[in-house]
């Protein structure tokens, strides 16, 4: 199956002769694509079809949380009279208001925070304003900290994260159950200390037993404790970071909410916070007096971290995937991701350590390869699981089914890692065999970068 | 939503009663409670007190809700921009192979959303004269500190200053305040003189401290900036990056960056794919090939796979969190690749004369616009001696707030830029509406 | 749209200059014009005085023109209601591999469709309990008027007699005796008697000559009717075919037409799929087996492709136009066969106790509204003794033309009956909009 | 490539327990499939997958006239204000009666017509309002008339129409040349000759060039001339029916104006006719007064062909298509479909008899089997063109490109005929062998009839 570039279909220059600005100020000239309305029907809708989503089959990416999208959302967030410039008078937009009021309100509710700042266009924008938040807090305080501990097995934003802001990053090795090590955290700490991220539950998918020793541990050394909310879909109605004792907290709306992945993004990471942080965070805060909503700059906000409010229209389809499932509908939606991981942990033969598992396991391949395995089980008509990561585990196979999949599909997934279980190396190394593009040399890409379809023609 | 499923769960997981029990029976507990390893210490048993309504409901909700907001035709401008979005963009971004589908980790498997985001680069190549450009950034003002941040990796002396406009829209300087924070960049600010680069002004404030000058073209305020060249030699005499901002209709009719010497191009590339979504909107970020391997974010390069065919894969990945962890290029994850999508599949059905066609008519309704509401009473216009792309400050006798509160009474929202400046956003009257505004300013501005 | 393609020509016409001029060579000629092989007495060449616009442009010409409509909470039903339909069903239906398809003559490339139409036709043969049911009519008029073509294809002795309610949507009636006017049927309306069939009277009317016997269940006014199976003994006692007309909502509660005798039922099967949209519908179609080969229009069968697998292909096409020409069961060729994927995807977005619980609520409603109603000053409702579903006929005291307009003016739209009867859809209310009907209608009624 | 039925997937029996009827008046159980959303939007995404349409490559049935359908029109027929309930008054839907009657207006201009019904549902009922409107017209005079004269060559729909309004066939023998023999016209006519039905071009692509003897000599024998509307896209604005002496015609809106086919339909056959016969035309028909719209029943009115006004969503699309076009883009897709056909049939190795073509050609598959041909060309990514009929060409292959195909595209076409010409019978009998169904026993399922899963569930 292959589909040419739109620059190989047709390409015209652009009239620029009447341009309506002195010929100095004027770009010389421009070569574009130039295909017509069919052509462009038939190219999208190839390429597409060149495309695995949630709606193709299983997305058992451990760690992405990939839910159905639901469709209503899409249209709730169509709705024109939403779509209005971001520099309106709050009088004239009162409406967007308060839809950004009730989901900053729920947000808080479901994560046990007192404040939430919706402004954040992604979770690792989240992350970063949390951090920032963090170090206005502590400098504010007149206390200047340096270092942000990051368990060895977080997500790469985290550390990420933590260095845009400026923090030395404090790598924590994990314990022998997989979960935080006490000992290597006591070390860890200092008065440098600003602020331990944790996942939990972790990207093992286990909850940190001793929450509340952690959190008592890092309040005690100065810190801040700080949640990053990719695995918020395993506590919905269980547990809130709030409660565990965690002071800020990102909330990944298309993880745990079920906005769409849309290839990459468009995502939203709201930022919550308790009460002692809410003077810093973002610019403008939304807030509701007499049944009337209005912009206010928090005390000692950190200023802002995207150019307007966000990702709006992420954001009502959050609000509307919440409204839809209500306190009952969350709480379940847990549960049956639980409930599928756990299933899907126990009909797979590869070896699974640890447990009891939440929304994820992280399977070993073994003697295997796990990238090769992830590359075999595409040839089963299902998306392979997140690979080699974390690196705790052996040719880690970290899944994530989610709630969204029946026993069918779960079975069917189990069959395709049993059946490349039993396969040898020569069967994986060929792998994929049946998809529309055979197994992709990224090494030369990365050898000989051709980054345009220029680049291309340059050959 | 189908009965049996349980009563009042979610309507996204398909458990039935029966699936659910064989489940728990091969997992080994009896209820999903016990799955959850949670110390009864921190366990939740309150409520969140949100009641579930149906997907019928909430579209009537919210679509209530917003409709709440006052029905203004809106000259804001300065980076937000609603040009016509045609149906197809809609349409083919919305089959669900594209907006459900992850991040290309697997590209045997996304080899569409590859190839649309390769043409996205592409059409930003083109558009830029730069070698590379990304997937996206979130929006213009993170797509700024990202450059600030490339600045302060590439510099090879011990500079600290970054050099932007006098005149910026708040939220570019503020983010980029952020991103600079963890840094020891100092943001300055330099002149402008009647709406473009003070270029005087700026080369006296250049010396070797200086790592990275920004313009934009067009500036915040809608001015064509007529010094492009000389601000790109007075960076590059200094050894400073050269970093312009502007926007992919504008680039197809100004001056092309690569041929005034432009390092980085950065700007809101949304304006293509996304009508104003209440400021949700796209970076682009686009730089010399030689910076290659210190650019943030994504980037898709053309590979082949094992037959030898041409194919597509997400390329130098070690420039990424996941892989670089705290020395990546970036934190970003998470970007706007489905906005991507969109603006590729817009600029491809505009092609390039409509393209061009855009930009002009961005030119013409500004100066058309002047040319009208000059001649009103109590109103001169424009304020600055430049060509304007779109938009353009207007003074007034009276005070410029009141002016704009009594338009917003007749429908109109407009910018105050201080006591006696307004900005106009000409591109966003319809034909027609023209006559209607220039009346209501009459009204008001007397 | 792209520049270079013909200046003001289709923007549907991809055709390069360079391609059209190739493209001409090849055929031998110089211009698109010598290929017209017209002789000139008939060539025209006027103009048809149509401007060009732009999808901009129509996009919102339409939204004003339509726009123009008064914003009327509509209680008329008799046939056509709005029942919410789920998103998903747009977004699926929508797809373009569906929407943009042709008829399925090459099955192996269109399974997608053929199988949807296939769950299509067994949710009606669930419906109905009926063996067969067809892809689609247009709706449910014309397919009543197929009944009685079928009807008289299958007679075997001289009658002419086609027996109707006198109770009947005026379009059913009307189209039924265009349908029946190349035959020697004769259409005759049998008494009614509060709302069911007057059986004693049909008894009377019914002798050999019938071939078909139509009822209703629920009855154009919304009554539930009780003696089907009476209706079903007497026509079959006179060898007519019983043809019963319905819904597939209402046949989620009522009795199952195969078990009160029916031969055929026919019916608005777009109440589910698609909200009222002027009129346009899709006609339920199903009978017994035994009368397959003499089924109007599409039927998707079973089958199995060279490799053994189950496969769906068009069947028994010998029955159809295309084939029989003159001697085909119907002149149908285009059908309804989008609103019957959407049908099919709303049904089973629905799934059993969805269906059931809309199937009831037309029940509840119906009779909540008539309880509230006839405490109204001069109301009395329902004028039948019946069970109702959707809707009833009330009594006003005042000449029900002056309440209609009356409540025209509040917002409401109503049919009226007679001198003094009006029927009210009491579905068409959502939640919270009765009290204000009622208030608006106790305005008017007094 | 397989999907389950829904059936197979998973039903349920409602609950009708609670029915608020009397036990006699309900029915006693209802089994249905019962599935969530998720399971459902993969199910019809993966059918979806399973189906060819306009925008997957070229669709070039003969008379069917596949043209791309605008993506906006569906937007535009969405637009909610319009999708009102059929019985409102006509002083409460001005908007719709608006647009109907712009609709009218613009098809009259564009047929050469003097008044239009927009309520036929589809071209085959538009086929039987003109027929019905033909005999009303005669009866109204007086002059019972039992005859319509269909050439051999029509459209089947013509045949059945005219045989469901109780009308006997007269059916027409071709001339060599493909068109209309004049002698054998002259035998057909006769005083009970009623009406002559006729496409043009032909079903062959060749304008019946002497239309207006054909017209002189039915009116002189009493009849009315009817304009089969299937291959107007050919003409459009280079000659109207009205002015070549029809009197009645149909138009195709999802051939000539764009309206998606939806898989079958839903289509619309709007019926124009001249002056004279106006006040036959259905009921009821918009009028505009003094800027007011309000419908009326013509003096003579056929009844209703519809229950109600047709199909509206499908006319919008079609005013959408047709503004968007306008005069000049109106005439260009007549002009680019007809060169599409000339040079498409220009670079086929089959023989292609007959021509000039307007915009459909017929070509002979010779010793093959056209429908093999068929199959064949599946495996080359096309789709075929219309096979085996007209007859008057022996295994007819009926290729009609339409003007939406760029050069690439139909050369991609040429190649698929001329490869498949090349090849033998054993290549042609195992085609197709590269789509997800491979050849399907037709034959079989008419045989052992299984109409629903009910029959399945027999086996």
């Amino acid at each position: 199956r292959y589909e040419p570039l739109l620059s190989e279909k047709h390409t015209a220059e652009a009239d620029l002769d009447d341009a309506p600005l002195p010929d100095e100020l004027t770009r010389d000239s421009l070569e574009l694509p130039d295909l017509s309305e069919p052509e462009l029907a038939r190219h999208y809708t190839r390429l597409s079809e060149m495309n695995y989503g949630v709606d193709s089959g299983p997305y058992p990416l451990g760690s992405c949380t990939m839910k159905y999208n639901p469709k209503f959302t899409e249209d709730v967030a169509a709705i024109e009279a939403g779509a209005v410039h971001p520099d309106r008078s709050p009088e004239s937009v009162q409406g967007n208001l308060e839809l950004l009021y009730d989901l900053q309100d729920y947000l808080g509710r479901i994560g046990g925070m007192d404040a939430v700042t919706l402004q954040p266009p992604a979770g690792a924008a989240g992350e970063f304003t949390g951090v920032l938040v963090a170090k206005a807090y502590h400098e504010h305080n007149g206390d200047e900290r340096s270092e942000i501990i990051v368990p060895e097995s977080a997500h790469g934003t985290n550390f990420a994260s933590a260095a845009l802001a400026g923090f030395d990053v404090v790598s924590l090795p994990g314990g022998d159950d997989g979960r935080v090590d006490l000992d290597a955290l006591e070390s860890a700490l200092s008065d440098e200390t600003a602020l331990l991220m944790l996942t939990n539950p972790n990207t093992l998918g286990l909850f940190e037993r001793d929450i509340e020793e952690i959190s008592e541990m890092v309040h005690d050394a100065g810190g801040l404790l700080y949640y990053d909310g990719a695995n918020l879909n395993a506590l919905l109605g269980r547990a809130r970071p709030g409660d565990m004792g965690f002071d800020i907290m990102h909330y990944n709306v298309h993880k745990t909410f079920a906005t769409p992945h849309g290839g990459g993004g468009p995502g939203a990471g709201p930022v919550g916070v308790v009460g002692e942080l809410a003077p810093f965070l973002p610019k403008p805060q939304v807030e509701k007096r007499d049944g009337t909503y209005d912009l206010f700059d928090p005390e000692h906000s950190i200023g802002k971290v995207h150019g307007s409010l966000g990702n709006w229209l992420v954001l009502v389809k959050a609000y509307a995937y919440i409204a839809r499932l209500g306190d009952p509908g969350l709480a379940d939606a847990s549960a049956k991701a639980v409930l599928n991981a756990n299933y899907l942990a126990s009909q797979i033969e590869y070896e699974v350590p640890y447990g009891p598992f939440h929304h994820e396991f992280v399977a070993s391949a073994g003697d295997q390869d796990a990238a090769d395995v992830a590359k075999r089980m595409l040839d089963y008509g299902v998306h392979p699981p997140t690979t080699k990561w974390p690196e705790i585990v052996g040719e880690a196979l970290m899944t994530e089914p989610t709630e969204i999949e029946n026993k069918t599909t779960l079975d069917q997934l189990a069959d395709a890692f049993n059946a490349v279980a039993d396969e040898d190396q020569d069967a994986l190394a060929a792998a994929p065999e049946r998809t529309a593009a055979r197994r992709i040399d990224q090494t030369g890409a990365a050898r000989n970068l051709r980054l345009s379809w220029q680049a291309l023609d340059d050959e | 939503m189908s009965g049996h499923h349980t009563p009042q769960g979610s309507p996204f997981a398909p458990h039935t009663a029966t699936d659910t029990e064989a489940m728990l029976d091969a997992v080994g507990v009896e209820t999903e409670a016990e799955l959850f390893d949670i110390p009864d210490s921190v366990r939740f048993d309150g409520e969140f007190g949100i009641e579930p309504r149906s997907e019928r409901a909430i579209r009537a909700e919210v679509a209530q809700t917003v409709e709440k907001n006052d029905d203004l035709v809106e000259l804001l401008g300065r980076g937000h921009y609603s040009h016509y979005v045609p149906s197809l963009v809609d349409h083919l971004s919305l089959r669900s192979e594209f907006l459900t589908s992850y991040t290309q980790y697997q590209p045997e498997v996304t080899q569409g959303f590859l190839q649309a985001l390769f043409e996205y680069q592409s059409l930003l190549v083109e558009l830029t004269g730069l070698g590379v450009a990304n997937c996206s950034m979130y929006d213009a003002a993170t797509a700024l500190g990202e450059a600030a941040t490339l600045a302060d990796r590439l510099r090879q002396t011990s500079g600290t200053r970054v050099l932007v406009p006098e005149q910026l829209a708040d939220g570019r300087r503020e983010v980029l305040a952020n991103y600079v924070g963890g840094t020891d960049l100092v943001v300055e600010a330099y002149p402008m003189d009647d709406g473009n680069v003070d270029v005087e002004a700026l080369g006296n404030a250049l010396d070797d401290e200086a790592v990275m000058v920004y313009a934009e073209n067009p500036t915040v305020r809608g001015c064509v900036e007529e010094s492009l060249e000389t601000v790109g030699d007075l960076a590059h005499d200094n050894d400073a990056l050269f970093c312009l901002g502007s926007d992919p209709v504008s680039l197809a009719l100004l001056q092309e960056p690569a041929s005034v010497g432009a390092d980085v191009v950065v700007g809101a590339a949304a304006v293509l794919g996304l009508p104003t979504s209440y400021g949700m909107g796209m970076g682009l970020f686009a730089t010399r090939e030689e910076y290659v391997r210190q650019v943030p974010g994504r980037l898709v390069g053309a590979s082949t796979d094992d037959t030898g065919r041409r194919t597509y894969t997400l390329t130098l990945q070690t420039r990424e969190q996941h892989i670089r962890r705290e020395r990546a290029t970036s934190n970003i994850c998470t970007n706007q690749a489905w906005v991507a999508l969109r603006a590729a599949i817009h600029a491809a059905s505009l092609g390039p004369d409509g393209l061009a066609d855009l930009a002009t008519e961005a030119v013409t309704d500004a100066q058309e616009l002047a040319d009208r509401v000059t001649e009103v009473v109590g109103v001169k216009a424009p304020v600055h001696d430049r060509h304007h792309v779109r938009e353009f400050v207007a003074r007034t006798d009276q005070p410029a707030p009141a002016v704009a509160a009594d338009l917003e009474d007749e429908g109109y929202a407009v910018h105050v830029l201080g006591e006696h400046q307004i900005q106009l956003n000409a591109n966003a009257l319809a034909e027609g509406e023209v006559d209607e505004f220039v009346d209501a300013l009459a009204e008001v501005a007397r």
